[in-house]
């Protein structure tokens, strides 16, 4: 059983890696839960959700301590840094997330996303820099699924968004690769 | 309306005495009968015995008021 | 169109209630439940036959149901708790006039307007009736999408059968999670047994009336006698609970919904060390699945009620025990979201303060 | 000689539990002629209030289902949603309409909901004995305005009718009522255009109709009769409120 966690402020997508993460894994044929937090604002404020993945039943859909952390903003990080289990991988958009990380019984891959995402001029991407960088490197599930699964979630919409989508994902995957 | 003939029936037994009937006749057709109904009123009657001068054209305006539907009417 | 889906439990119920027939829903904003709604909204208006309307409260939202149900359409409203509370009276009165609906309640944490974090805090009101009167609906409680999406069918199927209100209670946390879910083919509506009872208009007919006013006491008391045959015939037909490792155990957690998904976790959790716990999942809440539980107190002696709530389900688990076994209560009010651990850690406690280790 | 006036077909048999003089038998009467001579009682389906006229359904014979306290066109919302072909009315009284059921009404109104509306105004609560009703009027004595309704005590009557004109999607309403021969008559054709305009699917319909409640106010059956010619028509006037309908045939 892993759990992540996917944090940051609304409008970032976060609740969209999160799903694109939970579909990909459930096509691969394991169980997943996905609970987003929700609040009585609709807009503003922080914005997250929980995966979770297991060959088996998963009972509680609901993480202590999470595996896996995707971090893309300062208080989001102040949340969840003293959460994740021993062991875990914390993920942070180092361009947004600026808090020093004090833990050493963690792994951290920081990815400067926002900056990436400039470079290749659609800063709304950023959120697919990191969920290439998580998968790439978690493995919980491959680059395919994913590129599938987001495929079905933008089915009926521009074409253009889904290379965008991709272009974002290789360029977070990459970047991890060359060891971040 | 003259010449036509008409007649009315009141059911006593569904007549709760609110006499809107006396008030709509235009002829005064109608009076208060001396005996108590089942339902503890004093029914409303057809005075057809008192009618030689003024006679039920049928109008039907006793049963249009009528709340508790005792009053039939026939006409010629 | 067995495809594997992954959906919020809001929109299961909502996509599960269209392929049982449902064709009439009314309702009204209140979060965690507005995509429940929002689905019936876009599913209605795709379905042939099919009636929303966004109504202006939910005391209208529930009587408009009863209008439908008169009609005879399978109809369906939903809320979450101060929502339930106004559709009350209208239930009371699906209740006396033995109409089938079914209401959804996605439970929130609190009295009054409280808060939105997942809760149990409705028990009582959904088993004891909840209105006025001497009446019940059947509840059901589902768990999991997967359950969510064959349970929303099932209430239906239960409301025409037996005429009566139904109830799913789930909570934010059911209504908010989303999983796979593979749902059952949709029904054909034509092919349900007609409602010979429903008001279509007295066409080569006598008249009829659907009522709750008898001031007859004696006709009052001859639809109570009726309702309570018919609620003894659902008790024994009905209640349905979910047993987990309880055929070794020393010790049974008892506990449904969300609780029931954390204290899995935390069974599977003591397991591990070498405790022999179980739990016990009732699925139906009204009726009690009082005899399976009966059952399982031939061979243990100790139950820990776990509620998200301060103990409401625990009087139903000591009137379905008789005093044939201790009652432990832990639970959380308020929306507060307990963690496996959490509860491992009572389990572990209790098991080793009743000595139940020295049993094995 | 040929019978002129009976019984209409589809008012039960029964004698009304109504006090003497009361309105609301006249207008099930009234109800029980339109329906028959439109032809519709096979596919009418009434919503009956709580209050006096809770027993509609023992004396108008189509198929009826009660609704709580204020919630008739609510449930006749569903019903008609459910069954369009259908002709859907509701009978409520004026605490029923006017108070408890205020939004369900508006609303229904507002949407256009093809059902036709009887609101019953007889000023007061008759069946729980004669308190204030939102349209008691004012200096009206009721058993919970013992000095007469006073504005700063009690509020202003309410105009139900005159707030659901402005709704958009009620297409025709009337006040009438039925203390006179030619009220009656005339509540009749409201009545009759009521469902014609249902029938047409045209939009929300209402007749108000004024009616005596005799016993709650203290008055013999012809004075309360007398007493809405000369004092209620001052506050509820008699007319038409609204009309986008116009002329309909059938």
């Amino acid at each position: 059983m892993k759990k992540t966690v996917f944090a940051g402020f609304g409008g970032q997508g976060v609740l969209m890696m999160g799903y694109a993460f939970a579909m990909a894994v459930m096509n691969d044929g394991k169980q997943i839960t996905y609970l987003p937090a929700y609040g009585a604002e609709m807009r503003g404020g922080t914005a997250n959700c929980t995966v979770a993945v297991s060959d088996e039943e998963i009972f509680s859909p609901v993480s202590s301590a999470p595996d896996y952390a995707v971090i893309l903003n300062n208080p989001s990080l102040i949340k969840y840094e003293s959460m994740i289990a021993t062991g875990g991988t914390l993920f942070i958009n180092s361009s947004l997330v600026t808090t020093e990380i004090t833990r050493d019984d963690i792994s951290v891959v920081k990815v400067p996303a926002g900056d990436m995402a400039k470079k290749l001029r659609n800063e709304r991407i950023s959120n697919m820099i990191m969920l290439g960088a998580f998968v790439s490197r978690s493995q919980l599930t491959s680059m395919e699924s994913i590129l599938n699964a987001l495929a079905e979630i933008t089915k009926g919409k521009k074409s253009s968004l889904m290379k965008s989508n991709k272009k974002g994902l290789d360029a977070g995957a990459d970047y991890v690769l060359q060891g971040a | 309306m003259a010449g036509k003939k008409g007649t009315i029936i009141i059911d006593r037994e569904l007549c709760k005495g609110c006499y809107l009937c006396i008030e709509a006749c235009p002829n005064s057709l109608i009076g208060i009968f001396d005996e108590l109904n089942q339902l503890g009123y004093y029914p409303a009657y057809y005075r057809e015995e008192n009618n030689k001068d003024r006679e039920c054209t049928g109008c039907a305006t006793c049963a249009l008021v009528c709340p508790d539907v005792a009053i039939e009417v026939y006409r010629e | 169109m067995s495809e594997k889906v992954l959906m919020r439990g809001t929109q299961v119920i909502g996509e599960a209630a269209i392929r049982a027939g449902c064709r009439f829903y009314a309702g009204y904003p209140i979060t965690p439940q507005n995509e429940l709604t929002e689905c019936m909204a876009r599913s209605m208006d795709a379905t042939p036959g099919g009636t929303f309307v966004q109504a202006e409260s939910e005391i209208a939202a529930i009587n408009m149901v009863i209008g439908a149900a008169m009609a005879g359409a399978r109809a369906m409203t939903s809320s979450s708790s101060p929502g339930i509370s106004l559709k009350q009276e209208g239930i009371s009165f699906l209740a006396a006039q033995e109409l089938p609906a079914v209401i959804v309640n996605t439970m929130r944490g609190g009295p009054g307007l409280g808060n939105i974090a997942p809760s149990q805090g409705d028990y009582f009101q959904a088993t004891r009736g909840g209105g006025h009167g001497d009446y019940r609906t059947i509840v059901i409680a589902p768990n999991s999408g997967q359950e969510i999406a064959d349970m929303t069918r099932t209430a239906f199927e239960y409301a025409d059968k037996y005429r009566n209100p139904v109830l799913i209670l789930a909570d934010g946390m059911m209504g908010q999670m989303m999983e796979p879910v593979i749902f059952p083919e949709p029904i054909d509506i034509s092919s349900l047994p007609p409602k010979t009872w429903s008001l279509r208009g007295a066409a080569g007919r006598p008249s009829k009336v659907i009522l709750s006013l008898l001031l007859n006491p004696a006709k009052q008391e001859e639809l109570n006698w009726k309702l309570d045959r018919k609620y003894k015939i659902i008790a024994r037909e009905i209640p349905k609970a979910e047993k987990y490792m309880t055929d070794d155990a020393h010790l049974a957690v008892i506990a449904y919904g969300t609780a029931a998904r954390i204290a899995k976790g935390a069974v599977r959790r003591v397991r591990e060390m070498g405790l022999k716990v179980g739990l016990f999942r009732p699925i139906t809440l009204w009726p009690y699945p009082s005899r399976e539980l009966h059952e399982l107190s031939r061979h243990m002696r100790n139950f820990l009620v776990f509620e998200m709530n301060m103990g409401q389900m625990v009087e139903d688990v000591k009137l379905s025990l008789e005093g044939r076994s201790d009652v432990h209560f832990y639970g959380r009010p308020g929306g507060t979201i307990s963690t496996p651990d959490e509860i491992a850690k009572i389990i572990n406690t209790l098991y080793h303060r009743q000595n139940l280790e020295k049993d094995s | 000689m040929q019978k002129v006036f009976q019984r209409p077909k589809y008012l039960k048999q029964a004698v009304f539990h109504y006090c003497p003089g009361c309105g609301h038998s006249i207008i099930h009467r009234l109800i029980a002629e339109v329906i028959e001579e439109l032809g519709i009682g096979e596919k009418t389906i009434g919503v009956p209030p709580a209050g006096c006229a809770v027993l509609a359904y023992d004396y108008i014979d189509v198929d009826m289902g009660e609704a709580p306290h204020g919630r008739g066109a609510a449930v006749a919302t569903g019903l008609k949603r459910v069954l369009p072909d259908h002709i859907v009315f509701s009978y409520q009284g004026d605490g029923d309409i006017a108070a408890i059921g205020t939004a369900e009404t508006i609303h229904a109104a507002n949407r256009g909901e093809s059902i036709s509306v009887f609101f019953i105004n007889n000023a007061c609560y008759g069946m729980t004995g004669g308190q204030m009703a939102p349209t008691t009027l004012l200096g009206q004595e009721s058993t919970t305005t013992p000095g007469g309704r006073n504005e700063k005590r009690d509020a202003a009557p309410l105009d139900l009718s005159e707030i659901l004109a402005i709704a958009r999607g009620s297409v025709y309403i009337e006040r009438t009522a039925v203390n006179s021969p030619r009220n009656i008559r005339k509540t009749k054709r409201a009545i009759t255009k009521s469902f014609k305009t249902q029938m047409a699917g045209l939009g929300f319909s209402l007749v108000e109709i004024l009616s005596p409640c005799p016993v709650n106010w203290k008055m013999t059956p012809v004075e309360a009769t007398k007493w809405i010619d000369d004092t209620m028509v001052k506050t509820y006037p008699l007319k038409v409120i609204k009309d986008t309908v116009g002329k309909i045939d059938g």
